[in-house]
This record gives C-alpha cells, structure tokens and sequence, in this order.
C-alpha cells in the first residue's frame, strides 16, 4: 500500500509539475479571491484583520475543492482508473497518494497565501508553532475529505457541481476548527495546547481513517 | 450483469484455457466489451456466478484484474504524460520488469520523438500503441483485446498478430473482438458469438476451418455466466 | 408483499402516535403552566428538542444502516433502503427543528436567524443530508448506489456529535444542555419535565411510523424495479432478431458461422 | 444567427433540464455558500445585513463560474464544438444561444437565493424595481463575459482552474456595481436613476458586443 | 500546418472531384486524421495555399465547412442527449430536411430503444451509427471520413458501402481513411497514401486494380497543400 501510495503521488505530481496548475493558475485565483473578498466586505482596515483568517481558510476551501477535483479527474479522463484496478494497484494506496499530492500542493499554496494575507490585510501573529501545527492537520482533513468525496462524486456526470454541495458541509466543521485556531495563533497569548487544534487533529485521523477503509468500496461499486 | 437498471449481459457460460484464442463477435451494442469488462472483473455481477482462470468472478472480482491485460476503446494512458513514462508508470504499478520498457516500445514503431511525446498530442494509433507496447512488456496471462486493430495501420497488424502468437505458444489465452475478417496470421481456436447479453454460437477445434495452435494439456476453466 | 406482522405493528404504531400527539397538545398548551420568564412561549419546548432528538435518532438509524449495507457478512439491499427511508425522515425533522428554533427565535432573541454555533451546525446538518439525498439519485445500479450514499451517511454523521457539542464548543446564544446533559438529570421539573418527556416519546412514535411507511415504499418500489429488470432481461434476450428483423443481410450470419473467408 | 441562438439555447436548456444541475446541485451550493460566508465571518447581525449584498453577489459569481463552465463543457466533450462547426452554426448564435441559455438559469438561482439572503440575514428592502433591474443586466454581462471567457479557457488542459482565474477579475468591477447598486436599493431612497445601474447597463452591453464579436474568432483559433 | 510548433503536414497536392472516392492510406502519426481535418477547415494552414471544391482554405476555411460532412474518430454527439435527439439537433442546425432523421436511424438499425437511449449508454459501434444517421440524413457534398468502418459490425460495413455508393453516383465526393484491406462494395477511385506528412504516392483511375463508378465531367477541384 505505501509503495503504490509514492508510485501514485510521484505520478500526480509530475502531472501536475507539468500543467503547473497549482502555482500558475489556483495561486493567483486565491489571491483575486482575497482581494475580492476584501472589497465585497468593504469594511474598515480593522475588520479585516480580524476576520483575516476566515478569508485566508475560506479561500484555501475554494481552492482545495479545484485540486481534489483534478486529483480525481486525472484518473477519469481516458479510464485511467480502471487501468489501475487492472494493473492491481491498492485502492487505498491511491487514496493516499492521491491525499499525499494534494497536500503538497495546497501547502505550497498556503504558504504564498499567508505571505498575500500578512501583506494585504496586515494582522500580528502570535504563535507561528500553532499556526504551522494547525494548518497542517486542516490540510489533511480538507485533502482527504476532498479526495474521498470527489471520488464519490466522480460517476455522476454533474461531477464539478455536486462536488462542491457534498464537501462544503462536510469540512466546514475542518474551516471553522481552523479558523477558530488561527485567530487565537493571532492572539499573543497562544500554545500548542489549543483545543482547536486538537479537535483539527481528530478531524485529519478520522477523514484519513474513513478515507483509506472506504476508498476501495467507492473504486469498485 | 445492469448498467442503471438495463441488463447488458443475460447469461453467457464459456470457458477458455491457455493457449486458447478466442474471437467474439456480435453486432454492436451485443454486449462484447460489457463481457470483456467483466472478466477483467470491472464490471460487477449482479446475479448468476461466474469465474475465470479459478478465480470466483462473484465473490471477488480483484483477484483477477493484475493477472489480466486489458486493451480497451479507451487506452487507459495519462494524456499529460510522455510515452515513455506512461509505459514506465504502468509497469511500476504491476511490478513488472521495468527494462522492458524501452524494447517494448520501439518494437511497436515507437522511437526517437515519439518516446518523449505527450500522448495527448499522439494519433489514435499511437495512442493505441503505447497501450500495447505497455501489454507486451508486462506479458499478462490473459489478454483482453477489444478491438485492438482499430486505428492500428497494417505493418502493426501484422506486429501484433505475430506476437500474440508467440505469447499463446507459451500458454498464455487471448480473448479478442474483432469486427474485421482476419487475414492475420493469429489464427483463432475458437468463434463465440454474442447476441441479446448471451452466447448464440460457440464454434471450436475441428469445426474451424483450422486447428490453432497447440492447446496445452493442464486446463485452466475460464467460466463467465 | 408487506408481511402481515409489519402491517399490525405498522397500524398500531399509528394509532399510537395519534394518540400521543393528542395527550402531548392537550398537556403542553392547557395542562402545563406557562414559565415565569418566557411566558407562553415556553410551550414551544414540548416539541422542538424532541423533533431535535428524533432528528439525531434519525440519523443514527441511516448509520447502522449504512453499517450494516457496507459490512460484507451483513449486506443486503434492505439495510440501505432502511437508511434511505431514515434519513428522508430526519431531514424532515430537521427542517422542523430549525422551522420550530426559528419560531422560538423570534420572540426570544429578536432575530428569526443568528449566526449562532448550534444554528449554523444544525443549519449545515440539514444541507449535507441534503447532500446525502442528492447522491442517491445520482444514476447508478442498486449496489454502487448503496456502498456510495452508506459512505456519505456514514461521513454526515460525524456532524450530529457536532451539533450536539456545539454549545459547548462555542459560546452561543441557544440553550446550553438542559435535557440531555452528562449527568442525565433534566433542569426542569414537575409537570413540565412529565410534559417534555412524553414529547420525546411522541416524535418518536411519530419518527417509527413515518419511517416504516417509506421504508415501505422503498421496498415496493425495489419490487417494480426488480419486475421491470426480469422483463428487460427477456427483451434483451430477444434482442439479435427484433432489432433487425428481415433486414439482416444473409453473408453476414455466414460471416460468423465461417471465419474461414479469407 | 438569431435562430442559431434559439436553436442552441433549446439544446443547452434541454441538457441542463435532464441533469438538473442547476436546481438540485447549484443552489444548495449556493445556499451553503451562504452559510458558510456568514459563519466564516463570524459578527454581528447588523453587518451581516450590511455586507448582505456582497455576499449575495459572491454567491452568484461563484456559481456563474460553475454554470459557464458546464455550458461550455457541453460542447468540448466529445469534440461537439467542432461538429457545430463543421454543420455551418453562426459562432454569433453560439454565443448568444449559450449566454441565453446560461441567464436563465443564473436568474432562476438568483431568485430563490434572494429568499434565502431575506430569510438569512434579514436585510430591509427599499427599491425591488432597483434590484431587479440591475439583477438583469448584472447577470447578463456576467453570463456574457463568462461565456467568453469560458471559451477562452476550453483549450487548456487546465480549464477548471484557469477560467476563475481569468473571469473573476474580468467580472469584479460587475460584482462591485451589482453590490453597490443593491445597496441603494435596500435604502429607502432609491431609484431606476441610479448610477451604479447605468454602470451595469454599459458592462452588458459592452460584455455582449464583445462577445459576439470575438466568439467567432476565439473558436476558430 | 503547425500543431504546437510540430509541422504536421509539409507538402500535399491534391484534387479531386465530384464522383471520386479516395482512399487515403498511410501509417500512423502520417497525419491523414490531420489532412481531414485541414480539408473540413478546422486546422489553419500556416504557409502555402490550399483549397477545397473552389473554396480557399487559407483565406475562409469556415466557407468549406457546412458543405462537409466529417466522422473523425470523436463522434461529435451530445452524450445526455438521445440518438433521435442529437440527430434532430444536427439536421437543424445545418437547416436540412428534418422529416429523414427516423427514417435514417432506423437504416442503420437503431429503432425502438435504442433511438431513445442516452448516447452516454451506448456501445462503440452504436455511438458511430448516430453519428452516421446524422450525416446519411444531412447528404453532404464532400464526406470525410476518418477510419468510418472501426467499430461497425459486418452488418453495417455493408450498408455503409452502398449507402455511399449510391451518394457517389449522384456526385458526392468522398475522402476516406482506413487501415483496412477493402472487400467491400465501396471500391475507391483513387489511393493515396501519406507519409511524413506528404503525398508519396497517388495511384489512381486505369492504374488501379478495378475502375471506380463514373467520374462526371465537371471537375471541381480540391487541393490542399
Ligand atoms: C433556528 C433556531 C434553532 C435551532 C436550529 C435549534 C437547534 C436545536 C438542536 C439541534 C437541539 C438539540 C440539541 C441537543 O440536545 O444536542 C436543540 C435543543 C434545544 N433548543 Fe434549540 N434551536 C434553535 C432555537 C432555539 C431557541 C430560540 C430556543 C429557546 C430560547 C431553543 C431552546 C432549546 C432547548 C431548551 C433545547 C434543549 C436543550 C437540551 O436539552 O440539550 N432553541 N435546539
Ligand atoms: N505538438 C506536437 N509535437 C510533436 N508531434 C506532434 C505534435 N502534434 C502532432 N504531432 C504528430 O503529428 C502527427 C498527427 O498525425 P494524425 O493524427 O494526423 O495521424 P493519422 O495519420 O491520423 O494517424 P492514425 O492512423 O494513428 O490515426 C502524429 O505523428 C503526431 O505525433
Ligand atoms: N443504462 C442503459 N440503458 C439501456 N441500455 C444500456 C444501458 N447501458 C448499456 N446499455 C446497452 O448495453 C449494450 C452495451 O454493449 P457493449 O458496449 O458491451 O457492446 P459491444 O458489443 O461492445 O458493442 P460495439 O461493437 O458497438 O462496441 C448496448 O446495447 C447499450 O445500448
Ligand atoms: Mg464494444
Ligand atoms: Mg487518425
């Protein structure tokens, strides 16, 4: 399973290191929708610092719901995915794969998109360790919520609108308990102790946990 | 075996062993790919029982898929990818020899630029011969070829004729539809016909005009209901 | 055909339903007195935490049944009709729930609505039920319809504990636990806990009927289905001739009968 | 090329109306997106019905994004694109047949998620002839720069992603005069004189022009 | 003719007309798929002159298109459309008699069901024979035909061949590409075969094995660099 995780996540990622899609395309689209945010809001500086993680996990949201969808549609494109079932590759070693690719990218992303925030909206952050600590485990529970629901989505063939209805609600919870950890990241007063954080922490093992166990089902139904 | 709610195959019982060649024909729409998608255990039984080279089609359609090579209207390959890391990729996910990778492509006409091409920006028959070469250097023990000469020019008809031949001459069994009259040199050992989702004629051995090749004597039963 | 068992028991369980509602109505708007700080508008908790709580059972039941559907030894069709049937009926309840809080919301808080944990969470319930629903009637046949939607009820549930902590989790307006606290000990008394308690044992009588009816349905809709299939698989037996008739060429069953043509 | 339109949008609402897209799977999406904003946010009452408009706006703009994209899609799959091509459809009568096509789904979705803004956040309303105004010719200029764009995009491999991109800049300065616009309305005093909608009236009608102008060229390209 | 910055075609001259059938052969990647492609207007010739049926194909490729009746190797339907459907569509859109769309689906065997089944449902073959409908019911000038026998059944090759038959006899061109040695009634006028993006050889009229039906006197020209 590990092994045909790294075989699967390599592949995605050249894919993906080759059409550039994260850095040259969902990268700019997540900085034009923190802009757009900012001017639909249209509040005073003030406001938008405080409500500057909300928008930072909103717009991650958006973009995590494009890349889960391409994660998907690589496969779907040509049958591409019942090559692999052929070719006996563990269905839960593509979830993870799958998840592993994902995560890279909206990491990446994340990175840049903090940079954005901090000199857009200008808000003091307090503990860089919960900040990191936090965005990490969302990330994971946003990629293998996505992975798994995208999958799910994949045989209907209003796949890129149903995607959306189906994840949004389920990791909203992940957005707030990420929203919530950030604003106190933001506060002076903050430690790795963070119930928000451990709640995010259980949010990552149960998707993952639901995720692999399930993969295979979804694959063959 | 449904698609929705529609029955696409309503009962076919056959059995093919290795060193078998078997064509299966029919009229469009017959059932031919539903058939072969379910062998390869992609499609889902829904009622009856079925099994192929032993293994319970049923219970546990996996078991079978990474002993079988499925060539199908689609090619399964990665548009995005080169030829070379398609074929690369393929046999990294079945664990099979990866040096064959290169031989294997060029043997099909495959060289040069054409290696370090995206397949999206390939013709349909290179399309189809990257697939190909990808099955030929992992050597499945099953072949399931839908089509396979469709889009293929005659030089890699010929190709492809001769070296199934040489993968059944060691035991391998090649499950084949075909629209076109042969005139290869892959001679099959055996006709079904399919028609409605069921077998209507099943022609073999001596009622062909001509005996195949050698058929090896420990028979494998390949049964699909 | 329903069995004859499943018709008493589905009867019986209507009339006692009815005759719940009746008692619930007639002891929580005459008998019960009104609060000292809400006044007449307290009767409004005789029916909505019970509605919340059918609407928790509700989904539970869609759990077990996904559970069950997705466990191979316990497979079977009826297990993810019955979380079909169980989940139409809480998304009911869980638009009464937020219907009822909306009502109880108005005169208590000012707003219809409020941005409010328990709201929001209950809100977002709702939607990935919804959502839920939406899947099943994505075209698919009965199994690959079954293992999907079973993995999305599964995954939904995971916001009931949500909504239930939600109270806790966030500060909110709404009522902290006030019945189904941790130490199972109701903050309210006498009549009005007799009251609350026969409410809860009303929706859920309610919530028993309702689902065995559409669980009913489903199972007789499975039936029709099932019928039309056998037909089907009779038309398409037939298939190679009607499709075809007369109009087919003679060279080509010769074709078949002699790949020797060459 | 009229007919070419009529012909197309025909076809197009046809499709939309077997897969139900818009009505089962982009309005819930619409209305979570609702919820979410709201929530995200985290304030007060009172600045909800002030920003009210703007998220009305963000809503339809993200599901513009999804409805030009299936309606382009519809004709990149399986190449249809180039078969109306090939039996002769005026690429004018594309465009205004899918733009068609594409308003009037977005205005049915605006109509119930106006409900769901009045129910949600509660905002007082002013002048309906003001927003239902520029409601319409918001919408069309953003169907038509959507269509566009859309068609602009279809060539990549990374259409999902670039399309955002491309659009929502393109389509900010409509989303800011449909919100300003929408927040005069909700005053008391309003009127059809209103600039922002003389503003929305211009965008229509430069986005439409445009539009039929460039299909022709973008197809052909 | 450029494909990213690929030439794939770099020299074809080239005419036929009314009345000719063409085969066009070649190996694959030797860019016929491209060369149908470019005579439908749908590739822009970047350098030398072409034209098709008096039509200039660097100056207006979209003059020659409605003209064109093209099956390539993608089909051009509607997949959540019904075959009756998709082929009404296309018989408006080119503004032709809709009064045939029955009459022509059902010659190629698609009636009952099948007429109102989703094309997302249908097989290989039955997706081609909607698109053949379409274009037996449009009556084109100049068909282009791209590998049209892939996917059909025996059945359906043979109305193929004299459905074009009799639409040659009336004037029509046709231009068609295919990797299969030909036993059907359709008997080309003319064989060129492609290579490396150019004609390398054009066998046509008294050097072929069997003269093709009768060319009409007119000749309008159509030639493609
Ligand atoms: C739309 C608005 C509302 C929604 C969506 C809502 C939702 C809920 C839910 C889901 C529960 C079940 C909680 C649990 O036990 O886990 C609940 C319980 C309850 N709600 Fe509401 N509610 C709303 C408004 C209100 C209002 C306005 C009041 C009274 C001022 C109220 C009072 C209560 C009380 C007393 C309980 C029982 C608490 C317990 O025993 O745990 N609710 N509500
Ligand atoms: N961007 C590109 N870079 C390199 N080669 C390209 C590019 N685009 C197209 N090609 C080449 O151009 C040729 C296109 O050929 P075309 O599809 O017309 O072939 P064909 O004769 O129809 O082949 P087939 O018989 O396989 O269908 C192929 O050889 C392909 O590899
Ligand atoms: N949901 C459905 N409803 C009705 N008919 C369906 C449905 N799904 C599949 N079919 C039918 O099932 C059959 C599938 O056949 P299959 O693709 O296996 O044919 P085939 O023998 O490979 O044909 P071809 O030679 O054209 O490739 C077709 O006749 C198709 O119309
Ligand atoms: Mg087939
Ligand atoms: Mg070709």
């Amino acid at each position: 399973m590990w092994r045909d995780a790294l075989l699967i996540a390599a592949k995605d990622l050249r894919i993906e290191f080759r059409s550039k899609v994260t850095l040259n395309l969902i990268l700019p689209f997540a900085f034009v929708v923190l802009i757009i945010f900012a001017f639909a809001l249209d509040t005073s500086p003030g406001t938008l610092q405080k409500v500057a993680p909300g928008l930072f996990w909103l717009a991650v949201l958006f973009s995590s719901i494009f890349s889960v969808d391409r994660a998907v549609a690589i496969e779907t494109d040509d049958n591409a995915g019942d090559g692999l079932l052929v070719y006996g590759v563990d269905p839960g070693g593509i979830f993870l794969g799958k998840v592993v690719s994902v995560f890279v990218q909206l990491f990446l992303l994340e990175i840049f998109l903090l940079l954005g925030v901090v000199i857009l909206y200008g808000p003091k952050i307090g503990g860089w360790l919960l900040m990191l600590a936090s965005a990490f485990f969302a990330t994971i529970g946003l990629c293998a919520a996505g992975v798994t629901y995208s999958q799910l989505a994949s045989g209907s063939r209003a796949k890129q609108t149903l995607l959306p209805l189906l994840l949004v609600p389920v990791v909203s919870p992940v957005l707030l308990a990420a929203t919530k950890a950030w604003q106190d990241a933001f506060a002076v007063t903050s430690s790795l102790g963070d119930p928000w954080l451990r709640l995010l922490i259980v949010f990552a093992v149960v998707y993952l946990a639901l995720g692999a166990i399930f993969y295979s089902s979804i694959l063959e139904g | 075996m449904l698609s929705g709610n529609f029955p696409i195959l309503t009962g076919l019982d056959f059995e093919a062993g290795p060193g078998e060649v078997v064509l299966v024909k029919g009229r469009n729409g017959a059932g031919k790919t539903s058939f072969l998608r379910a062998v390869a255990g992609l499609l889902r039984i829904t009622r009856g029982s079925a099994s192929v080279l032993g293994v319970d089609l049923v219970a546990n359609p996996a078991d079978i898929r990474h002993r079988v090579g499925l060539l199908g209207h689609e090619s399964f390959l990665y548009e995005d990818l080169t030829a070379r890391e398609n074929v690369d990729f393929i046999l990294k996910a079945t664990r099979s020899d990866m040096s064959k990778a290169g031989s294997s492509l060029s043997s099909v006409g495959l060289t040069g630029r054409l290696t370090d091409l995206r397949v999206s920006k390939m013709s349909a028959g290179q399309r189809k011969k990257v697939a190909l070469a990808a099955l030929l250097a992992r050597e499945p023990e099953l072949w399931l070829l839908d089509e396979p000469y469709a889009a293929l020019d005659s030089w890699t008809r010929e190709f492809l004729d001769s070296a199934l031949n040489s993968r059944v001459a060691v035991g391998a069994t090649v499950i084949l539809v075909s629209h076109e009259a042969h005139h290869g040199s892959l001679v099959p050992t055996r006709v079904v016909e399919i028609g409605g989702g069921k077998v209507i004629n099943d022609v073999s051995g001596s009622d062909l005009y001509q005996v195949g090749p050698q058929v090896t004597a420990q028979k494998r039963s390949g049964h699909v209901a | 055909m329903e069995s004859r068992g499943y018709r008493w028991s589905r009867r019986a369980i209507g009339i006692v339903s009815l005759l719940l509602v009746a008692a619930t109505v007639i002891l929580g708007l005459w008998i019960t007195p009104p609060d000292v700080v809400q006044g007449q508008l307290v009767r409004l908790i005789y029916v909505h935490p019970p509605v919340a709580w059918v609407a928790y059972l509700a989904y539970g039941v869609t759990s077990i049944g996904s559970i069950l559907y997705l466990w191979k030894r316990t497979r079977n069709l009826k297990w993810d009709l019955l979380a079909a049937a169980s989940a139409e009926v809480g998304v009911v309840f869980t638009g009464l729930t937020l219907i009822t809080g909306s009502i109880w919301g108005r005169p208590a808080w000012g707003v219809w609505w409020t941005w409010d944990a328990r709201l929001t969470t209950t809100a977002l319930l709702f939607v990935l039920y919804l959502g839920y629903l939406a899947l099943r009637r994505v075209p698919a046949d009965s199994h690959q319809r079954a293992v999907r939607s079973s993995i999305a009820g599964l995954i939904a549930f995971i916001d009931v504990p949500i909504v239930h902590q939600s109270v806790v989790w966030w500060r909110t307006l709404h009522q902290g636990a006030t019945v189904l606290n941790p130490s199972l000990s109701p903050k309210i008394h006498g009549e009005m806990a007799m009251t609350l308690l026969l409410g809860f044992i009303t929706f859920t009588s309610v919530y028993a009927w309702m689902l065995m009816h559409r669980y009913q349905i489903a199972i007789l809709e499975q039936k029709v289905l099932d019928a039309e299939l056998d037909q089907l698989i009779e038309e398409r037996r037939r298939e190679p001739d009607s499709q075809y008739g007369e109009a087919r060429p003679a060279n080509d069953v010769g074709n078949i009968d002699q790949p020797s043509k060459v």
